[in-house]
């Protein structure tokens, strides 16, 4: 079996963990191996080593940065996973396996990048490697969640946003705004990630607007390699996907009727 | 389905009811997909074998909702046998995975006694190292757990099997039942080649904070280092009663869990929810395995099987 | 054995068939001694009872050798029934811990169903709140064991036992069983006040080092968290086939733990193991199901019991 | 209840960590109300709260400082527990549950200290104790095990060394030494702790001159506490004694015949 690797296990040294907001914080480690395979759009599985979690858990992949040898997550404090993942300091070691699941199309032209809470956290890598070419359309409930704008500046062309009330950008979701976004700018995809209730909204808008749209969908995961099933999900044509392994980003159409 | 034995390996190797196993360590049904999933972190053909996913006749859907969940020190799964079925199996999945070298064991699941032997007689085909028969899979409502629970039906799974192959026939028992001796004894006297053992403990739990069962099958099958105590206490009960070779798992996440089978009277082990993990934990627990013969000054691993002392 | 209920506890106070509990916290049999072992952590009063030390007729010198060993979240343990026997108790024990002013539930167990009967009996008087049938104690070789896994069996230790005391009857059911329903059904019918589920699941070690059990018994009783699955599954299994009052057990360690319980249908639960991790935790227990019981605006234990919702 | 609790189960402070020889270190502790309630003999169950150990261990106490409201103990790392334990740094918490059982009897008027190995530990806070009353006679494999020398100096009057390999002290096992020390000085007591062949023969030689002798036993622990019984022994007059409780520190004669 002399065939290159597509994934990798490895452990990894943690080179800095840094609080951006409330419970939500990001992690750089240095994984060259993991850095020069992945895809904007693909995650990882961590292996938490404190005794108390036996699976690992899947976090997206915020940047990978290939000379340097380092990739980046974003991730909030939700159970004790990612509690533990939160301890961990410079110089410590996580076992990451990755990078796993397919990517978001990086061929379109001008693509549209909608995202809400964690799920802006893939997307950035997205618009990291569309070199500029992307918008983002970001959501949340007040200005101080839309943190994310510093992150994506620099990466995307134009950056809008909506809170639930409306202390920045537009008063609404992301669905609000859409809309306005497609009739005006000549975008060739959606790209979307974010609370599955979203992104249906945001597929059913492309698709009325006649713009393809990817969607990243989440699953628990088991093995994260296709094997175990966990993260079987149904497709529109009656089919058995796994998220792990067909996913985690898909065709809008292939999984939202 | 024959390669090279390498130099390492030679004390690992073994034979388990005419299989061949380059290394006494196998991959539990469920979690290691059909191992192509795993072929970049582990050499397959090292492995004493790749017991596959559940099998049934017609393909299935399995379970709806969250299918796993985390316990402490363990997990619990309803996936529901989701497969797609034997048909595909046989024209789609062995001839992909025969590149691999390695023994692959089907495990399958029927319905009624009559799909257990139209399954054993359909994968009796090369390819096939054996056949392990899930009467114990806790996930399905219609059949699979009856099997598993009484002695009588889980012989007539067995003979039925038996009548239509050549392969060798594993009976995988389930830890839920009252004497796991009688039933061994059932299916050893049935004609099984082999017993694996255990399958998962069944177990539930409910989210406290939206009053519902987690797991979209109510229940589900408990696995991981938990269940070990009761699966090493299980095989050493049933190897004091059997004759046939005992392939033994439930928990087994390093070496050392794996010698502690192999002294209760497991002739191999097979490892399950710890790939999940770490996918290269059966090449370490190989390594551990030689390392402790080693050290012990042992040339096989059947100088160890069943060799727990009792005062 | 009347108390000052604290105004804070008015929520947790609850009432099982006859037995009023300040709080539906007790502590499991052979965890927690007499009780006032923990009297420095713990108020004992607030306890719902206090499940004493497995009693027999003569005194019992358990078993020799190493008599618990840690598993993965969990722990194994073979006493061995160890305890100066039912005179002492009465003579002896019972005096001393009367001060405490809380539920003392005996826990029996007996070599013959008579032997049941005759405990039972003897145990009739003051100071006694209930008594609580073993019939599931793995550890012991003569008996034990046979009236926990045969429902006949359990049926007629339950009716000898109720013929012989007007306190209420607990049966306390081993999880070692392939059909926890059926056994629970038969002591329902034959009489039991309340269930109590559930004992220790039966396990092995091997020491790798060394090639021989851990245990001085060989096997022993699994316990703790690992075990907190099953327990939850047949707490629930066990609360939809009968209508008397359960009290859980297996693994709780804290209150989200205890609320799976009462979730599943136990009216009150029951902590063992995780008492020596930390002997405040029933305390903690209390505390935390107060607080649930707040923010989810019910009044009362009962609001929760059985609750959980399936689709 | 309001009478005086015995024990307390207490979160403490992490003072310091110290390694002292290969694989034995020095935790000391802030636990006011431990230090307060111990003696001489008694232990302590430590909570190692790493995810992996449900049980606590159970270790001596080497000394106690009642004005500092400090706790030292002294382990050997020999498995996951005492792994755990060693990796504890300065700041961290720890739970003690103490002080557990029956210490050794100060009311000796020349004592004779008798230990091996991690046995040495409890028997240093008897030394101190004993405010230089007490002699103390130990025993090693090589000189290098006896590091104990510097840690029972000034606490005691005279220091008696044996090793196996004659590298300090005199050759052979404390049990070489033992008559002559008995035969030559005024001792009302031999207190013992170390493995239990080494107190078994201490106990007879003891017995032979006519000194009362206390061994300190240990068994495995669950609670502690005297509930569980996991920690039975039988005494030479057939009953079952807890070593937590009833011990670990017994007259010689009731658990040795
Ligand atoms: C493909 C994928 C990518 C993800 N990327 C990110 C990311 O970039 N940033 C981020 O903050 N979160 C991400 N998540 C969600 C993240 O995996 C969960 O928040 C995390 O697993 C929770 O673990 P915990 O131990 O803290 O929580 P606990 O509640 O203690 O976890 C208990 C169990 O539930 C499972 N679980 C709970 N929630 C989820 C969930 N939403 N998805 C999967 N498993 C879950 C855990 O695996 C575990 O078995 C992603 C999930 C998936 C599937
Ligand atoms: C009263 C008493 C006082 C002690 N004082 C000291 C001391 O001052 N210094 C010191 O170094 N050691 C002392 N010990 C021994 C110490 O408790 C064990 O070395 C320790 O528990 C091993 O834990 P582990 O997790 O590292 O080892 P593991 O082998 O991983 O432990 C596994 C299990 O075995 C139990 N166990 C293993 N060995 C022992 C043992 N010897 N005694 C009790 N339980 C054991 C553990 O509690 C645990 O349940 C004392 C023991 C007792 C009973
Ligand atoms: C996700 C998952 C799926 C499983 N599917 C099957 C199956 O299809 N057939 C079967 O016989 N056992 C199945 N099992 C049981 C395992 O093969 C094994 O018996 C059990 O998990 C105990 O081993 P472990 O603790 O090492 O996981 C499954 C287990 C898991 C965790
Ligand atoms: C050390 C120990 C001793 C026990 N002794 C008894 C006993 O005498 N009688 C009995 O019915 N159950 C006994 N049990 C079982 C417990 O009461 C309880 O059912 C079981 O431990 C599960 O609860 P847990 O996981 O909270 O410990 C014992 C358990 C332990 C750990
Ligand atoms: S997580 Fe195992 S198949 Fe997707
Ligand atoms: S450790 Fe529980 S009685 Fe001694």
């Amino acid at each position: 079996m002399a065939l290159p690797k597509k994934k990798v296990a490895i452990d990894a040294k943690v080179i800095s963990q840094q609080a951006l907001y409330d419970h939500v914080f990001k992690l750089v480690v240095e994984a060259p191996e993991v850095a020069e395979r992945a895809e904007a759009g693909q995650f990882v599985q961590l292996r938490i080593l404190n005794g108390s979690c036996l699976l690992r858990r899947p976090v997206g992949i915020a940047a990978a940065d290939k000379d340097k040898g380092t990739v980046a997550f974003i991730y909030r404090v939700v159970g004790k996973g990612t509690t533990a993942l939160s301890q961990l300091k410079a110089g410590d070691t996580i076992n990451v396996l990755g990078p796993l699941g397919h990517g978001f199309d990086i061929k379109a032209k001008k693509p549209l990048i909608v995202g809400g809470g964690m799920g802006l956290s893939p997307v950035l890598f997205y618009a990291a490697a569309m070199e500029g070419k992307a918008d983002v359309l970001m959501g949340g409930k007040t200005a101080g969640e839309l943190f994310w704008q510093d992150l994506f500046t620099g990466k995307v062309q134009d950056i809008f946003c909506t809170t639930d009330d409306g202390s920045l950008g537009t008063k609404g979701f992301t669905t609000t705004l859409l809309p306005e976004l497609l009739a005006k700018k000549d975008y060739d995809l959606v790209v979307a990630c974010g609370p599955e209730i979203m992104m249906k909204g945001i597929a059913k808008i492309a698709k009325e607007h006649g713009v393809r749209c990817q969607v990243s969908l989440e699953k628990r995961m088991g093995c994260g390699l296709g094997a175990c099933l966990s993260c079987s999900i149904d497709t529109t044509d009656g089919q058995r996907k796994k998220v792990c392994k067909d996913g985690p980003v898909f065709e809008a159409g292939e999984v939202f009727a | 389905m024959s390669h090279v034995l390498q130099e390492k390996d030679q004390r690992l190797h073994t034979n388990i009811a005419g299989i061949s196993m380059n290394t006494p360590v196998l991959t539990a049904s469920g979690t290691f997909g059909f191992g192509e999933e795993f072929a970049d972190f582990v050499d397959l053909s090292r492995l004493g074998g790749v017991m596959v996913k559940g099998t049934t006749l017609k393909p299935r859907r399995g379970n709806d909702g969250v299918r796993i969940t985390e316990s402490p020190m363990g997990m619990m799964n309803c996936i529901g046998l989701e497969n797609p079925g034997v048909d595909v199996f046989l024209k789609e999945t062995l001839p992909r995975i025969e590149q691999y070298g390695m023994n692959t064991i089907v495990n399958i699941s029927g319905g009624t006694v009559e799909e257990y032997g139209i399954l054993a007689e359909m994968l009796d085909v090369p390819g096939v190292a054996a056949i392990e028969l899930n009467v114990s899979c806790p996930n399905v409502k219609e059949g699979g757990i009856v099997f598993g629970t009484d002695p009588k039906a889980a012989a007539a799974v067995v003979r039925e099997a038996k009548k239509h192959t050549k392969k060798p026939v594993i009976l995988k028992l389930s830890p839920n039942v009252t004497d796991i001796v009688t039933m061994a004894k059932a299916c050893e006297d049935a004609g099984a080649d082999i017993l694996s053992l255990i399958n998962t403990l069944m177990g539930m739990e409910i989210n406290i904070h939206t009053q519902r069962p987690t797991l979209g099958n109510i229940t589900g099958g408990l696995s991981g280092p938990c269940i070990k105590p009761v699966a090493v206490r299980m095989v050493w009960q049933v190897a004091q009663a059997v004759n046939v070779p005992i392939i033994g798992m439930g928990g087994i996440s390093s070496f050392e869990d794996a010698i502690e089978f192999f002294l209760a009277g497991a002739s191999a082990v097979a490892v399950g929810t710890a790939n999940f993990a770490d996918p290269n934990v059966t090449m370490k627990i190989c390594d551990g395995i030689d390392n402790y013969l080693a050290e012990h000054k042992l040339d096989s691993i059947e100088q160890l099987v069943g060799k727990v002392q009792i005062d």
